[in-house]
C-alpha cells in the first residue's frame, strides 16, 4: 500500500467495496446515522443562530460527519479525547448533550467553562473530553503526556488527539509525533485533511505525498482513510486503538475530507476559493450512509423525516431554554485564575464592585473575529 | 486629504512601500489570494504576485524565521502574524534571533522587518483573540515597538517602520480597525516618526498615558472630566513604546503633577508600570498625588464578561477624580 | 542542620518528593542517565527508574506539552529546562495552555506542576546562558513565579511548589548553585510558604528589594553602607514574584521611606518597574525620596563584559548614596 | 534503496568501494585532508587552552572532521552557509581565518562579535557565514528564508544549514523543512548524526529509522551518507547543491558520524556512556582519508610531518597574537542593540562612566556553563 492508498468501505452510491470488518450490530450503525444527523442539525442550527446575531461565533463542520462520528464511537469512556474545535459529532457520540454546548456558545451562567472561552470551545471533563484551545496544534503534545500518564498508572486507556491538516505545520505535531515515537505511547493520532485552512490549500501547506506519510517521521504507521466514509474511519481508528491499547504504539490516521462550508461564520471562503465544494457535495458522507443504511434495510423515508424533526425539536427547546440564562455571575471573572483566589485579585474585584457596582450591560454591537 | 480606517491605511502602506522598494514582501497565513483575515492585506496579491505576497504554511515560528533569513539576504519583509495572541510560537525566533542578531554578530548580520499584528479585546474574541503582549516585547532589548491609534499614524508609522534598520513589531488595535476614519495626507510620502508621542489633547490639570485603542477611551474620559468637574485634561499618546518618549512623559507631568496611566494588558508588571516607575525615579517630587493605573485585571482575557474586563472612560474617570481629589 | 548548596537543595527536594508521592514525575533534557548539566538531578534516575526520570528529545515544547497532558491526568510533574534562556519553545505552551487551563475550562482540567529552569549571569555564558526572563512569565496570569536566593528557601519552596495546585515557575539562581552553603532542616517535611517574603536584614534607613543571586548582593551593599555612612538599610527578599508580597513590601517602604530596587534582567519594563509602580500608587507621600532601580542595561546579554553588566555591590552602594543624600 | 541504506566511497582500509563520481584533481584532495589536519589541530589547541583556564569554553568535533570539510568544500562564494557550533572545518574550509576564531573564544577587541557571544559562536560576513547562536534549530528555517530570497532576486545561489541529530526535534526543522518542501527552495539541510545531543542517545531522539527518511515528511528526498568518508560528503552534498541551484529543490543529508569527545568542555561523559567511542577511534575519518591518498601516491608520512608541524606552528603563533590583545571597549556594550544607539542606552552608558568610570576588571574564577 503506497501512502497515498486510501481505506474506503462503502463506496458513493452505498455498496460495500471492501471488506467491512467493523462487526458494528444495527442498532450501532443506526445510532452512527442519527449523531450523524444531529451533527448536521446542529451545524445548520448555530449557523443560524450566528447570522441573526443571538450567538457571536461558530464552526460549521458540514460535510465532515462521518470522520467525527466514526471516529468518537470508538473510544471507551476511560480513553481521553482532545478535540480540534470542528468536531462537535465526537464530543455527541461520546456523550456530550446539545444543550451544554449550546450553553458553551451563547457562554452563559449554564456554560461548564463560565463564558470564559469564544464559541465552541467546549471542555468536558465527563466524558473526558479535554479543553479546547484556539492555539493550533498545542494540544497534539498534551495527548502524549496524557497517554504516558495512562501507562506509568498502568491503565490500559487511550488517548485519541485530532487535528486539521493546517495542524500538521505547528510545531507541537512534530514534538507531539516524534515523543509518541520515542515513548510508544498509546495514543491514536487523527488528522482531518478537510483540504484547507482557512484560505490555504494543502498543497501550500506541505509538500508530503499525504499527512499519512509523515507518520515515518517518527517511527510509526499512518494510515490514510476515506474521511466521508464512516464505517472505514470506524475500522482504522478502531484498529489504531487497539495496537495502541495492546502496548504497540501511537498511529496517525488522515481522513481525507473536505471543508463543505466557511472556515468559520467569519469567513467568506468565495474569496479564495471556486466551486471545488460541489464536487464534494456528492461525496456527502450522510447521504453515502444512508445508502448504505438503506440498502440493509435499516433506514427508509419514513425514520429520516421521524429522526429529522425529532433531532431539530430537541435542539430548539434546548435553545429556548438556554436562550434565558443569565452570564456567568461577575466574580467567575477571578476565580479559577489559581486554586484560591488570591488577594491582590480579591482586592481588584472588590475595588470593581465597590466603585461600578455590578450592573454591567454588554456592549451588542461588539463584533467576532475568526 | 482622504478619510479612511486604519485597515484601509495599513493596507495603503503596504501597497505604496511594496511599490516604491521591490525588496518589501509580505507573508503570512492567509494574507494572499484571502487578503487577510481583517483585508490588512487585500489586493497585494493581485498587484504584486504570489512570490511577493506569500500565503505560508501554519507556523508561526516559520514565519517569523523565515522573514528573518530573508531579511539577512536584504529582502524588507513584512510578515503577519494572524491575531498576537499566535505569536508565541515565534517567541523564540523574536527574542533569542531577531532581537539580537546585530548586536550578537558584531553588526555584520542585521534583519530588518516590521511584524504586523493585530492585538487586543473588544471585539469578543475571549483569551485567544484578545490579549495585549506589548510588554513581553518591550522587555526584549532590540526590538522596536509601535501601536498606532489612527489611520493616520497608522499609515506613518507603518512606512517609517519599514523603511527602518531596526526589527519592529507593529501592534494594530483591532477594536478600532474599521473606525472612526480620520483623514490622510494624499502624499505618498508622510512619515510619522518612530519614537515620537502625541498630544491628543492639552492640558494641564493631569495627564494620561495611553496607545493604541485605549485613545479614544483617554479622550473620551478627559472631555468628561471637563464636562462634570470642570478638569483639563492631558492625554499622551505614546505612539512608540520602545524607544519611549521619554521627555514628552516628564513634561508632561511636570506640568500636570498627576498622572493616570491606561493600557488594556493585564496590570501587574504591565508596560505602564514602567511609566510610573519613571516618573517615581526622575520626577517624584512633581507628583501631587498617587499615580493611578487603570488596566485590565490580571485574570486571562474572559468571553462574555469582556465589557466588564476592559478599560471604559467612566472606569478611567474614577481613576481621574482620585488623583485630582488627592490631597 | 546540614550545610548544603542550593544544587543539593533542589536535588534533596525531588527526591523526597518523588519518594513521597509517585506521581511526581521528573523530565528534561539530561535529566535522567546524566543527572542534569548542573547536577541538580543527579541519583534521581537510579532510584525512581527510567519511568519517572525521562530523558527528552531536544523539544522544549514538547517537554512542557508532555508535562501538561501528564498533569491533567493526575500526574505531578516536574519539568527542567535546561537553561532559561531555552524555555521560548516552550512560551506558547507556558502562556496559552499552562497558565489558562484551568481558568478556561471552568476548573474542569487543571495541571499543576513545577517548571525547574536555571536562570541569570555572573557564570560567562553569553546571551544564551545567562538572561533573567521572570518578567515574562510574572505577567502572565495563572502562574505562580518562585525564585530562592538560598539552599534553605531552594529546598522548602520547591518543596511547596511541587505541592501547590497551581503552575509554578521556579527560577534557579545558577550564580549561586554552589555558593555560599547555608543550613537546612533534616526534617523532609519542612516547607517555605509561597507569598511570603523575608527580610534578610532588617533596617530603618532605606529598603532594597532583590531576589534570587541578587540577594547576597544587596546584602553586601547594605553592609558597606553601614561601614561607610552608618545608614542601617533593610533588605527584603521577595522569594515569590507571583504572588507578590505586597504587604511586606508597603510596610517596609512605609518604616524607611526610601527604596532602591534591584535585579539583573533589564531594566525597562522589568520586574522591579511594578513595585516603583506599586509604592508611586499605594505609598508615594511616604517616600522622601526617589526609587532608584538598579538593574541591568537594556541590551542583550553581554559575554566578555558581563562583569560590567551585572549589578554589583559598589553599584547598588551608589543607588543608595542617591536615595539617602537626597533632599 | 532503503531509508537506512548508506553511500560511502572510501572503505575503512583507504580502498573505494563504490564509484567515486566527485571528479576532484589531486591538489583538492590534498587540500581538504590539510584542512582536516588543521580542524583536528585546532581542536585539541583549544580544548588544551580551555583545560589550562585561558579561555572559558569550547566544543570539541573530533572525529567529525570528515562530515565538515568534505561539505564545507563544495559550498560557492556566493552560497550562504548556517552552521551549528560544532563545525570549524567548514568555516575553515570556506576562508576563516584561524586568528579571527580564536579571537572569538577570546572574545577581546579582534573578534569580530566584539566579544558579546560565548567562545566558539562565530559569525563571518565576508564567508557568508551567518552568525551561530546557541538555541537549536533556529536557524534551519533561516537559511530556508535566505534560500528564498535568492531565488526572488534571481541569483542561483544556495543555502546550506547545519544541525545535529538533535536538531532534529526543534521546531524550526520541522518548519524549515516544511517551508522549503513546498517553497522548492534551493537550499541543502546536512544533518551531522553524531548519535549523541550530549547525553541523549539518538534512539531517545526519535523513533525513525534514520534520519534521512525524515525528509519524506516534508516531500523532499532525504540520503545517508557515511559522515566519515569525506569522498561520500563531498559527492553527496555536491549532488544536493546542484540540484538546489538547478532549481529542482531541496534535499535532506544525514552524515553518520559520531561525537568522540564531550559534548564540550564543560561536559563529563563518562557519567552517562560506556566506550563506544572504540568503536568510531577506527573508523577516524583523517586516518581514512590519509590511508586513501597514501594508496594514490599523494601523501606521505614526511608530508604528515611537515603538515601538521606547520599547521601547529601557525596556530600557535596565532594564540600568541590573539592573546594580547585587549578586552572590546566598553562603549561595546551598547552599540548595536539597534542601527543608531538610541537616547536611553547612550544615557545608560554614560551614567555608567560617570558614577563608574571605565576601569572594570574580570572576574577570573567566573565559571562556564554548557
Ligand atoms: C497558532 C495559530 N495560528 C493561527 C491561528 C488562526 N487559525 C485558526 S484556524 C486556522 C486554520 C486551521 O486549519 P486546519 O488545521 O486545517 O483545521 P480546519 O480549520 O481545516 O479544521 C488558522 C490559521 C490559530 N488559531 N492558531
Ligand atoms: C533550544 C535549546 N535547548 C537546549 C539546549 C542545550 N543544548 C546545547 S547542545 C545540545 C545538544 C545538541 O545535540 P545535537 O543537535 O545532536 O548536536 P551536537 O551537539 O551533537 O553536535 C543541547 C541540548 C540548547 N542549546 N538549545
Ligand atoms: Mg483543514
Ligand atoms: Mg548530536
Amino acid at each position: 500500500m503506497t501512502s497515498t492508498d486510501m481505506l474506503q468501505i462503502i463506496g458513493e452510491s452505498g455498496q460495500t467495496v471492501s471488506e467491512d470488518e467493523t462487526g458494528l450490530p444495527p442498532e450501532k450503525l443506526v445510532e452512527m446515522y442519527e449523531c450523524m444527523l444531529r451533527t448536521r442539525a446542529m451545524d445548520e442550527r448555530m449557523i443560524n443562530l450566528q447570522r441573526q446575531g443571538r450567538i457571536g461565533f461558530y464552526v460549521p463542520s458540514t460535510g465532515e460527519e462521518a470522520a467525527q462520528v466514526g471516529s468518537g464511537m470508538v473510544f471507551g469512556a476511560d480513553d481521553w479525547i482532545f478535540p480540534s474545535y470542528r468536531m462537535p459529532g465526537t464530543l455527541l457520540m461520546r456523550g456530550a448533550s446539545p444543550r451544554a454546548m449550546i450553553a458553551n456558545c451563547y457562554g452563559n451562567s449554564e456554560d461548564l467553562c463560565l463564558g470564559r472561552q469564544m464559541p465552541v470551545h467546549y471542555s468536558f471533563a465527563e466524558q473526558n473530553v479535554v479543553s479546547i484551545s484556539s492555539p493550533i496544534g498545542t494540544h497534539i503534545i498534551h495527548a502524549v503526556g496524557t497517554a504516558y500518564a495512562m501507562r506509568l498508572r498502568k491503565t490500559d486507556a487511550v488517548a485519541g488527539v485530532f487535528f486539521g491538516d493546517g495542524g500538521t505545520s505547528s510545531n507541537d505535531f512534530h514534538s507531539g509525533m516524534n515523543f509518541a515515537g520515542v515513548w510508544k505511547s498509546p495514543c491514536v493520532f487523527v488528522c482531518s485533511n478537510n483540504q484547507w485552512a482557512i484560505s490555504v490549500p494543502f498543497e501550500k501547506q506541505t509538500a508530503s505525498e499525504s499527512v499519512a506519510v509523515k507518520a515515518k517521521a517518527y517511527g510509526m504507521p499512518g494510515v490514510r482513510v476515506d474521511g466521508n466514509d464512516v464505517l472505514a474511519v470506524y475500522q482504522a481508528v478502531s484498529a489504531a486503538v487497539a495496537r495502541a491499547r495492546a502496548g504497540v504504539g501511537p498511529t496517525l490516521l488522515e481522513l481525507m475530507t473536505y471543508r463543505r462550508g466557511p472556515h468559520s461564520s467569519s469567513d467568506d471562503p468565495t474569496r479564495y476559493r471556486g466551486d471545488q465544494a460541489d464536487e464534494w457535495l456528492s461525496r456527502d458522507p450522510i447521504l453515502r450512509f444512508r445508502k448504505f443504511l438503506e440498502r440493509q434495510d435499516l433506514w427508509s423515508e419514513d425514520r429520516e423525516q421521524e429522526s429529522s424533526t425529532r433531532v431539530k425539536d430537541e435542539l430548539n427547546a434546548a435553545i429556548k431554554e438556554v436562550e434565558k440564562l443569565p452570564p456567568p455571575p461577575l466574580d467567575t471573572m477571578f476565580t479559577d485564575v489559581y486554586a484560591k483566589v488570591p488577594k491582590f485579585l480579591r482586592e481588584q474585584y472588590e475595588h470593581l464592585i465597590e466603585t461600578e457596582g455590578t450592573g454591567h450591560e454588554a456592549d451588542p454591537d461588539a463584533a467576532f473575529p475568526l | 486629504m482622504a478619510e479612511i480606517t486604519i485597515v484601509q491605511a495599513v493596507n495603503d502602506a503596504l501597497m505604496e512601500e511594496m511599490g516604491r522598494d521591490e525588496d518589501v514582501v509580505v507573508l503570512g497565513e492567509d494574507v494572499g489570494v484571502n487578503g487577510g483575515v481583517f483585508r490588512c492585506t487585500a489586493d497585494l496579491f493581485d498587484t504584486y504576485g504570489e512570490d511577493r505576497v506569500i500565503d505560508t504554511p501554519l507556523s508561526e515560528s516559520g514565519i517569523i524565521g523565515a522573514a528573518i533569513g530573508m531579511a539577512l539576504y536584504g529582502l524588507r519583509p513584512v510578515p503577519e502574524i494572524q491575531f498576537s495572541d499566535f505569536i508565541w510560537p515565534a517567541f523564540d525566533q523574536i527574542t533569542s534571533e531577531l532581537a539580537k542578531m546585530r548586536y550578537r554578530s558584531g553588526g555584520q548580520f542585521t534583519c530588518p522587518m516590521v511584524i504586523r499584528t493585530p492585538y487586543g479585546g473588544g471585539i469578543r474574541g475571549g483569551h485567544y483573540h484578545s490579549q495585549s503582549p506589548e510588554v513581553y516585547f518591550t522587555h526584549t532589548s532590540g526590538l522596536v515597538v509601535v501601536v498606532p491609534s489612527d489611520a493616520y499614524d497608522a499609515k506613518g508609522l507603518l512606512k517609517a517602520a519599514i523603511r527602518s534598520p531596526d526589527p519592529v513589531l507593529f501592534l494594530e488595535p483591532k477594536r478600532i480597525y474599521r473606525a472612526p476614519k480620520t483623514e490622510v495626507p494624499e502624499d505618498d510620502d508622510y512619515i510619522v516618526p518612530l519614537g515620537k508621542a502625541a498630544v491628543r489633547r492639552e492640558g494641564t490639570d493631569f495627564t494620561i498615558t495611553c496607545y493604541g485603542a485605549m485613545v479614544p477611551v483617554a479622550v473620551e474620559a478627559c472631555d468628561k472630566a471637563a464636562d462634570q468637574h470642570g478638569w483639563n485634561g492631558e492625554v499622551l499618546d505614546l505612539r512608540t513604546l520602545v524607544p519611549l518618549d521619554e521627555d514628552a512623559l516628564l513634561a508632561s507631568v511636570t506640568k500636570t503633577g498627576r498622572l493616570v496611566t491606561l493600557q488594556e494588558a493585564p496590570k501587574f508588571t504591565g508596560y505602564s508600570s514602567e511609566l510610573s516607575a519613571i516618573v517615581a525615579e526622575k520626577a517624584i517630587d512633581v507628583m501631587e498625588a498617587p499615580i493611578r493605573r487603570v488596566a485590565g485585571f490580571d485574570v486571562p482575557f474572559p468571553f462574555t464578561l469582556e465589557h466588564v474586563y476592559m478599560p471604559h472612560a467612566d472606569r478611567v474617570l474614577r481613576a481621574i477624580e482620585d488623583v485630582m481629589t488627592y490631597e
